[in-house]
């Protein structure tokens, strides 16, 4: 293992689209103007089909080697060497990273593309891409890093490009509102990510050991256990640190509020960073460091009750929504929280599959949508939608697919991948048929939502305005070509990773590598498809709910809404008022504490420093006072004070002279005073 | 009592009392010329203690100089016709008990303090010997005296002259 | 009683005290110049009889003869000032009189 | 010519102070030019000395010594090694661009340019000086031209502003005066210079004092020379309950001077703390260096952070983010480790840097809007696009994140940091976020939105603007790729001191 | 060396000299109808007296005159002083247009008396030699300040001068007769042989002491006997302020370092003095100079009059110079002696730019200042900086160094003295924000139109640049001057 194969191609995957993005970032404004914006989509996507076509090199290359030989490293050059803390700017590729290019340069590569349709009108074109780009570079710098640290860089750089293209259309302050709910929330989760750093590194460095490279920390992963900081397990704290990233990064609870919000940015980008690839950076990373999950059960725990709680909770939400988008966004957050339901049973391999599935057929639905808010003129409102599938056939048929894929149809991607982690949930060593019977649910949920937003959007009669309904059509071949594309990886990409009673999977021996053999003989085979027809059957009944309700529209949807007096459905619509609630406590809270300390500063240090000045001032003017009037007062007062009106000396008579006597005479009287007293 | 020693007290009381005058006075005709029985009381005490020369400049200066000065300063700056001239006073008591702790004070530590013992006590005339002693051993004081007077002389020229017309 | 140092001195005193006492309560400047003559006085005093009973030369006395000296100096520029200052003010106005003050 | 090109490069702008005074005052831009290439041979000769200077070697170098005074010992005394080295680049690097800032001065031309080579000498000074009487002259030097600079060039308050920075400053520095004659007494035979009194300073006292009111205090000489020293040094940081000065100081500065404020003075507080307090009173350090630098340090960040947060004049808000930002300079200070140790002195680097864009950015808009307020913009972005892209670059930088120079210094602090008092790092660390919170909250405030009607034809920043603004946007994003190009100067010399102190900690 | 008078006089000259200008500008004075050629020769009298000055180092000390003075480093040093006062101070009156109306020729011969006077004060070893010496200073003064004819603060404050003075004096001069009671001698020498071994009454003893520093503080001005500074500095002519300011006071702090330390007080090892039992002068003077300069600081902070500030400023220097004095060692005397130098540089150099204000404005309150270096006068704006930033004790200024070699002195006695010096820093940063005030006004306020433009003269611009020249140039490189002060440490006894 320790002979890392130098592989000097593999900077160019991840710089290629950093070129792109410096490009357009900088000369983007001029080509723009005097080339046309052919130019920019040249320099946006060909660096990222590039990168794809490195990628699959690399994965042939990866193919051609041993299993437990499978990485390859291309080191640049050392980034940080400070006493024992040695980092290098070096991207490794394995299993695991090469799964993570393939889908960000794939994906992401189908969604420049479609870009540069959705797009094709806006001013700021060459802004667009320049982030896009460096998105890219960003996430491929994340998931191919070979240190903690590098993967901080991605992370962070991928938050700042979401933030930047939520805002996009900065004109509107709703939309660089959602941008900056975004980078705060996640920088919260940042900051547990770097105290995870800081205390793997602390920790390791207390062993002689200390890095934040990740083979090295593989390697030494046992020295930290039986470490403890404030009577909690080092690995524990470490690890349950790290989560707190994750959660920022893939919007889990706590910090999901943001993932929602940051549909205001356009629909692309929703599909590539807050669907397919940013959002699952935490799974990656949890992934990544599942020798140190796995030391620490009782954070793989909190993951896997996270996830689920994540996974049901934005689920009833989805529920209530009527922008085509938020019930996306829901419906992702919903989603990440199975994969952490994997991670956080241990079942690694299962979550990396179910992202990658997700990744398809959830790029799919948001580019479907993002098609049809395009041709709605941007209208987001599901209830003034309906009918659509006359219009748009592409987009119908790509949708149908994917919403297929998604409520877990068999055969399937989504089938596949989350039939794989309902399994898990209920057979791996870290699980309980608890867990199970809430995710066989979310299940349900899931496809009833699904189908409600399909039948409202394709079916029925058009609930536009008839000024929209004129200009309903087709979106242009570059928008399309990607929505075919994905739809048929949204059935395909599920055969890779059969479960073992259709003859194993073969995603999880790639991955095999990485995380050591997967848990095969926990539960009969009989077991296994008796759970997986419960849960198709469950999603079956989400589906017939919605049909009737929202198809057939036997069933009126009001009866279930005003359930418990309408309390739930108030409390889904409004998201569990969660937003309010973080308003009020912690950005009401923070301005608070912002007020007081500003407060403090004007007035109370700054009162202590004029303040002594004042007195100073005060006994300087006292001190005065004291100098020429109270001597003064003195004589004054003891004297008659009628003089005679032409009195020729008055100022000699009336002067302080005498005071000034006075004070000698009572300077030596006191300098008497004090030797008899103290020195005689 | 010797007849010396009532003398010396009526010296003394003489100059005490005129000096009393000279602070307590509400008068500043009466007050100066009080000074005058100050000075001579004060002039007798050094024959006393048998210093004639000192006694017979004490005079000459004092009385001859400095009390004509005094008296004519006086004169110049109250016109003689005001019925009343006065000498105003302020802030006696306070003035009066400081000074009077200071006296204490004083003769407190004069009686208390070991002075100096002379080896003999002599009653001899001093004025040759200052005169010697002015031109040998003091020649330099005498002479620095000299410019102290020309300095004043000077001064009270420039302060009384009018004004300067170039 | 025999005369001794000691009641010359504590004459010298009074004489001091008293001199003290006009510079301290007079408010005219032509008196408070006379308790400075009462003053050196005092020291005079001091000085001749330390001269007579303590030193046994006439260094005291040499002493009085310069400070009587002085004094007269002293005393002539005191009263120059105080009539220069008369002749020139004595029609000005006594309620601009107090300049020297802050 | 080599050997002395510390003195050359400290005294060239003086040199140039005095042909400014000679040029006629009408002629403006003449003195301009001038006073600008009076400022490039020191940058040229601080560059040609990055390059020759052997960062292996922990000792001084380019070191020139003559006797000054000798019966007090005093010498003229100067050298660099890693620290300075990094603090005279910076040095050099500012002045140079702040000439250019300041090319929109029309009131007292030359009394201005004059006023700054002045202030550049007295800067250099205190980086090279290694004597510790040299060191205070050049320390005071820099207090009268700033006075002056604030004082008569300034915004509405300066005359408060001046006189506040100027009373606080000396405050500071007098009890420094009384810390080295503290320690030049007891050294043996007494000096001044500092490296001697580094080579005995397991010498000073540290048994406890019996002070009234205090039967036994828990501090020896050492302690009580090390605060001495520490209150002067922490008025110029500025650490907490000494930095009032600094937000109107800031404020009422012309542009160049904040940045220079910001971005060298700033600096002199640590850099003396790292020079004198940590080598010479190695124990005191140890003792104090977690209350007073530890402590303070990360309630420095976040109390500057949240005082940021509050303020509605722009300038302000920089100005404040600057006693966050110094924070973790002193954060890093405090933990004796390699990384933290080195992050702290990047982070004086870096703050430089940074710091010196947000005020030279401040000033831009400043100089078309006449007025700073936050409230009062909106949609900048679309008027001034590749203002607001370098605004853009200079917040991120300063909120620390990953591939700007800010970050590395941060994560080395704090990592640093971790490895002694966990709770502070944590502490410095949540600064991370509320960082993140008023700037963006700024930048939505300031250049998103809708587009304020009246700012609608706004000039975009013009070409001097930028040169001014370009070489700093560069050195941050290189000191974010390779943060080495700073770190290796300092590697050798900060072990050098560490291992100083290291002993001592118990 | 015991010298009798005849034998004295080849160690005169510089007296002789000055003398024989003295009485040749009163002769002069009734022949000759240009005055300004009186100035001249007055500078030419003392720079022939200086040079007779420096040519007497090098020679034997002793004492001259029958033990009148003494001979040696310390005085010569002080003569230097006074010479170099009167001369600046003469060249600073040539073009001030204040003393326009006063009659040159006396002005001229007083202010050359007074620097006679200060010789004396600085060697003479007797009683009755400082006394009169003392009072030769005094009388000249009151002359001087009250030389302004037809003004009636100049008449007022010379009269308080004189008053003041002459009850100071009055004191001073009793103590003295209690000392004599004490020891039957005048004689430094003697007097300090017979305090030593004497039985002495203690607290008599202390009270002439306190009483002959009442005489010796209102030369220097410290507190309590400060009272009268103000008033005088703001009514005289602003040439003889500045001349009373350093002059005067640098004489009160030599006839005062003579008498407590070679006459009365023991020099023991490593330089460091011994007071005689039971007079604990060095006590007082420690909280004297505390309650000094912190007066003098706090008083000057409100001023509106720059003469007044300045003197109440003088006042807070005096506190600083006594810092010097307690710590009872050479160190602190050679720090004193240094800040005396620097302080007559740089406070005439202050009082210079207040006549070329006063010249063109006739002010001298801070407003007239407003603008100044807007209104074609930058460069007195930018020396009087100087001069105000050097009084403040910053680098590099000569005032820092003088300051420095204090609060080493103080530190380096540690201890109690510690108090002293923090208690002087706090003063420091006080008195930066009443000097900073002028500077503000002159630099900060800008003229209003109808502020007069303030002119040069070719002497007074000479004499300006020679002033700020030396200030800054002590403050960079002041090693001659430390070891010139540390060599005048050479008393002659016995």
């Amino acid at each position: 293992m320790d002979h890392p194969i130098q592989t000097d191609y593999l900077r160019w995957i991840v710089l290629l689209p950093l070129l792109g993005a410096a490009a357009n970032g900088l000369l983007g404004a001029t080509l723009q103007k005097k080339i046309g914006k052919w130019a920019i989509s040249l320099f946006a996507c060909a660096p990222v089909l590039i990168s794809f076509l490195l990628s699959l090199k690399a994965l042939l290359d990866l193919l051609a080697l041993k299993p437990e030989e499978r990485f390859l490293i291309d080191r640049l050059y050392p980034w940080l060497s400070l006493g024992s803390l040695h980092v290098d700017v070096a991207f490794w590729i394995d299993p695991l990273s090469t799964v993570m290019i393939l889908v960000v340069t794939g994906i992401g590569g189908l969604i420049h593309v479609y870009s540069t349709g959705y797009m094709h009108e806006d001013k700021s074109y060459w802004r667009y891409f320049a982030f896009l780009n460096l998105f890219t570079f960003a996430m491929l710098l994340l998931v191919t890093g070979d240190n903690l640290l590098l993967m901080f860089v991605g992370w962070e750089g991928v938050g700042l490009c979401s933030y930047a293209l939520i805002g996009f259309w900065y004109h509107d302050h709703v939309n660089t509102r959602a941008g900056n709910k975004a980078f705060i929330v996640n920088r919260v989760g940042d900051f547990g990510f770097v105290l995870g750093i800081f205390l793997i590194f602390w920790s390791l460095d207390q062993q002689g050991h200390g890095t934040v490279v990740f083979r090295e920390i593989e390697k030494f992963a046992s020295l930290m256990k039986g470490q403890e900081i404030w009577g909690v397990g080092v690995v524990t704290l470490a690890t349950l640190f790290l989560f707190i990233g994750a959660t920022g990064k893939s919007a889990q609870i706590p910090l999901h509020v943001w993932l929602p919000d940051a549909m205001q940015g356009p629909t692309p980008v929703s599909a590539l960073i807050h669907a397919a690839t940013m959002v699952t950076a935490g799974v990656y990373m949890v992934s990544r460091l599942h020798f140190l999950y796995s030391a620490a059960p009782e954070t793989l725990m909190v993951v896997a009750v996270v996830g689920m709680a994540t996974a049901l909770f934005s689920a009833t939400i989805a529920l209530a929504q009527n922008d085509i988008k938020r019930v996306l966004a829901y419906s992702t957050v919903s989603q990440l929280g199975y994969m952490f339901l994997a991670a956080g049973v241990a079942a690694y391999g299962a979550a990396i599959f179910h992202l990658m599935t997700h990744a398809f057929f959830k790029a799919c639905l948001f580019l479907g949508s993002g098609s049809v808010i395009h041709a709605m003129g941007g209208e987001q409102d599901m209830r003034k939608m309906g009918g659509l599938r006359h219009a748009m056939p592409y987009t119908f048929w790509t949708f149908a697919i994917a919403v297929l894929a998604i409520a877990g149809t068999p055969l399937t991607a989504g089938f596949f991948s989350k039939d794989e982690i309902l399994w898990q949930a209920f057979s791996s060593p870290h699980s309980s048929p608890l867990l199970w019977v809430l995710g066989v649910t979310g299940a349900g949920l899931t496809a009833f939502y699904m189908f409600r937003q399909f039948f409202l959007v394709f079916f029925g009669e058009c609930r536009a305005d008839s000024h929209t309904r004129a200009h309903l059509h087709e979106s242009p071949k570059a928008m399309v070509m990607p929505l075919v594309l994905l739809a048929i990886g949204s059935i395909a990409a599920g055969w890779i990773g059969l479960p073992s009673i259709f003859g194993g999977s073969r995603f999880a021996e790639w991955l095999e590598p990485v995380f050591g053999a997967h848990h095969e003989a926990h539960g009969p085979a009989a077991l296994e498809e008796i759970l997986m027809v419960v849960s198709v059957g469950v999603a079956a009944l989400g589906f017939y709910l919605a049909y009737l309700m929202y198809y057939k529209s036997r069933l009126a949807p009001e009866r279930f809404s005003s359930l418990a007096g309408g309390l739930l459905y108030r409390l889904f619509y409004n998201k569990y008022y969660i937003d309010e609630i973080y308003q009020f406590f912690f950005v009401g809270g923070t301005l608070l504490l912002a007020r007081i300390g500003a407060w403090i500063d004007r007035y109370i240090i700054d009162f202590i420093v004029d303040g002594s000045a004042k007195t100073t001032a005060f006994i300087s003017w006292f001190n005065g006072l004291f100098d020429n009037h109270v001597v003064d007062w003195l004589v004054n007062k003891i004297a008659d004070t009628t003089f005679e009106a032409g009195d020729k000396f008055r100022k000699v008579q009336t002067g302080n002279i005498n005071g000034y006597l006075y004070v000698i005479l009572g300077a030596v009287l006191l300098a008497m005073i004090v030797k008899l007293r103290y020195w005689s | 009592m010797e007849f010396a020693t009532v003398i010396f007290y009526l010296i003394a009381a003489v100059t005490i009392g005129s000096a009393a005058m000279v602070a307590f006075s509400r008068n500043i005709i009466y007050s100066a010329f009080s000074l005058l029985g100050t000075f001579a009381g004060v002039a007798a005490i050094y024959v006393f203690l048998g210093a004639d020369f000192v006694a017979a400049v004490q005079v000459l200066i004092y009385v001859g100089g400095i009390l004509v000065l005094i008296l004519f300063a006086v004169m110049l700056t109250h016109r003689i016709a005001d019925v009343q001239i006065t000498n105003r006073a302020v802030g006696r008591i306070p003035a009066l008990v400081v000074v009077g702790v200071f006296l204490s004070l004083l003769v407190q530590i004069i009686r208390e303090t070991p002075w100096q013992k002379a080896k003999e006590i002599v009653y001899a005339p001093t004025t040759s010997r200052i005169g010697d002693l002015f031109l040998e051993n003091y020649l330099l004081p005498f002479e620095l005296a000299s410019l102290v007077l020309l300095a004043a002389l000077i001064g009270a020229a420039v302060l009384s002259r009018k004004e300067l017309k170039e | 009683m025999v005369v001794g140092l000691t009641h010359y001195l504590v004459v010298g005193a009074i004489l001091f005290t008293l001199g003290l006492y006009s510079v301290l309560t007079r408010r005219n400047a032509i008196s408070i110049l006379m308790g400075v003559e009462l003053i050196l006085n005092g020291a005079n005093i001091n000085y001749v009889a330390f001269s007579h009973f303590s030193s046994g030369n006439v260094e005291g006395q040499i002493y009085a003869v310069f400070v009587i000296m002085l004094a007269a100096a002293e005393a002539a520029i005191g009263l120059a000032i105080v009539l220069a200052i008369f002749q020139i003010f004595h029609t000005i106005d006594v309620a601009a009189a107090e300049t020297l003050k802050e | 010519m080599t050997e002395n090109v510390l003195t050359y490069m400290t005294f060239f702008p003086l040199a140039g102070m005095a042909a400014v005074l000679l040029l006629p005052s009408k002629s403006h831009n003449l003195i301009r030019w001038v006073a600008a290439l009076f400022t490039v041979p020191p940058l040229l000769f601080a560059v040609w000395l990055y390059r020759n200077f052997d960062p292996a070697n922990p000792g001084l170098q380019f070191v020139e010594k003559i006797p000054w005074i000798p019966a007090y010992n005093i010498d003229y005394f100067i050298g660099v090694d890693g620290v300075s080295i990094s603090m005279v680049l910076l040095t050099a690097l500012l002045c140079f661009l702040c000439i250019f800032a300041s090319w929109g001065i029309e009131k007292g031309v030359k009394g201005y340019f004059a006023l700054f080579l002045l202030l550049d000498t007295g800067m250099m000074g205190v980086f090279v000086a290694l004597d510790f009487f040299l060191f205070y002259i050049f320390w005071e030097l820099m207090l009268l031209p700033m006075y002056f600079l604030i004082g008569v060039w300034g915004g509405p308050r300066r005359e408060y502003a001046a006189i506040k920075f100027f009373l606080y400053t000396l405050f500071g520095s007098v009890l420094m005066l009384l810390a080295i004659l503290a320690l030049y007494f007891s050294s043996e035979p007494h000096t001044f210079d500092m490296t001697k009194l580094i080579a005995q300073s397991g010498k000073y006292g540290t048994e406890p004092l019996t002070i009234w009111p205090f039967d036994q205090w828990r501090w020896g000489f050492q302690h009580i020379v090390w605060m001495a020293l520490f209150i002067g040094f922490a008025i110029k940081i500025p650490a907490f309950p000494f930095h009032t000065w600094l937000p109107d100081a800031h404020v009422e500065a012309p542009t160049a001077i904040s940045v220079i404020l910001a971005g060298v003075l700033l600096k002199m507080g640590t850099y003396g703390i790292l020079r004198v307090n940590f080598p010479m009173l190695p124990q005191a350090t140890a003792d104090l260096a977690y209350y007073f630098l530890g402590a303070l340090g990360a309630w420095n960040i976040i109390y500057g952070a949240l005082c940021a947060m509050a303020q509605k004049d722009l300038k302000k808000l920089v100005a404040y983010s600057s006693v966050s930002h110094m924070g973790y300079v002193m954060l890093g200070m405090a933990t004796f480790t390699p990384q933290g140790i080195s992050g702290a002195v990047l982070q004086m680097f870096n703050h430089g840097t940074i710091t010196g864009m947000l005020f030279l950015l401040v000033g831009v808009i400043y100089d078309r809007a006449h007025h700073r307020d936050i409230d009062g913009f909106g949609g900048l972005a679309a008027v001034m696009p590749v203002y607001t892209g370098v605004t853009a670059l200079a917040f991120f930088a300063s909120m620390g994140l990953p591939g700007l120079s800010g970050f590395i210094s941060e994560v080395l602090v704090l990592l640093g940091a971790w490895q002694k008092y966990p709770i502070l790092s944590i502490l410095g660390a949540s600064g991370v976020v509320l960082t993140a919170g008023y700037f963006l909250w700024t930048i939505q405030r300031v250049y998103l939105g809708p587009t304020n009607e009246k700012y609608k034809t706004l000039p975009e920043i013009n070409g001097r603007e930028l040169f001014t603004l370009i070489p700093l946007g560069i050195i941050v994003i290189i000191l974010g790729v390779y943060p080495h190009a700073i770190l290796d100067l300092l590697r050798s010399s900060l072990d050098q001191i560490n291992q100083i102190v290291i002993p001592h900690l118990s | 060396m015991d010298l009798g008078n005849f034998e004295s006089l080849r160690f005169f000259y510089p007296e002789t000299i000055l003398t024989g200008t003295i009485l040749l500008l009163v002769v002069l004075d009734l022949v000759l109808r240009s005055k300004k050629s009186l100035g001249y020769i007055a500078i030419v009298g003392c720079l022939i007296s200086l040079w007779a000055t420096l040519e007497l180092y090098g020679t034997l000390g002793g004492w001259l005159f029958h033990r009148m003075v003494i001979l040696d480093n310390f005085s010569l040093f002080f003569k230097v002083l006074s010479l170099l006062a009167a001369l600046l101070v003469i060249w600073m009156s040539l073009d001030c247009l204040e003393i326009q109306g006063v009659h040159k020729g006396e002005y001229y011969t007083l202010l050359l008396t007074s620097a006679l006077g200060m010789f004396f004060m600085a060697s003479s070893s007797n009683l009755l030699m400082a006394y009169l010496s003392l009072e030769l200073v005094s009388l000249t003064s009151y002359i001087l300040t009250g030389s302004l004819p037809h003004n009636r603060r100049s008449s007022e404050a010379a009269l308080k001068y004189l008053i003041y003075g002459g009850v100071a004096s009055g004191a001073m001069i009793y103590g003295m007769s209690w000392v004599f009671g004490m020891t039957g001698s005048l004689d430094y020498a003697r007097i300090s042989e017979a305090l030593l071994q004497g039985e002495v009454n203690r607290l008599g003893l202390f009270m002439a002491f306190v009483f002959i520093l009442a005489g010796f503080g209102y030369k220097i001005v410290f507190v309590p006997f400060h009272m009268w500074s103000p008033d005088v500095y703001q009514g005289a002519p602003t040439p003889i302020t500045a001349f009373l300011s350093v002059a005067s006071n640098a004489s009160g702090v030599a006839i005062m370092i003579r008498f407590f330390f070679p006459a009365i007080s023991r020099l023991g090892e490593g330089g460091n003095w011994s007071y005689i039992p039971g007079v604990e002068w060095p006590h007082f003077l420690l909280f004297v100079s505390m309650v000094t300069m912190t007066l003098g600081n706090l008083c000057a902070l409100n001023q509106q009059n720059v003469k007044r500030m300045l003197a109440y400023s003088g006042i807070a220097h005096a506190g600083y110079l006594l810092m010097g004095l307690v710590v009872l060692n050479n160190d602190g005397l050679r720090a004193m002696l240094f800040y005396v130098a620097v302080y007559l540089i740089m406070n005439l150099g202050a009082f210079l730019v207040v006549v070329i204000v006063a010249n063109a404005t006739g002010r001298e309150d801070v407003e007239g200042y407003r603008g100044l270096a807007w209104r074609g006068a930058a460069i007195p704006a930018v020396c009087m900086a100087i001069f105000l930033f050097s009084l403040t004790g910053l680098p590099p200024f000569a005032g820092f160094v003088g300051k420095f070699f204090l609060f080493a002195a103080v530190i380096e006695a540690g201890g109690m003295f510690v108090l002293l010096a923090v208690v002087a820093i706090l003063n420091s940063v006080i008195s930066l924000y009443y000097y900073a005030r002028i500077v503000k006004t002159m630099f900060l306020d800008f003229p209003q139109p109808d502020d007069p433009k303030v002119e040069m003269t070719v002497n007074s611009s000479a004499l300006l640049g020679f002033l700020s020249c030396l200030t800054v140039l002590l403050g960079i490189y002041w090693g001659p001057l430390a070891s010139y002060a540390g060599q005048s440490l050479r008393f002659f006894v016995r």
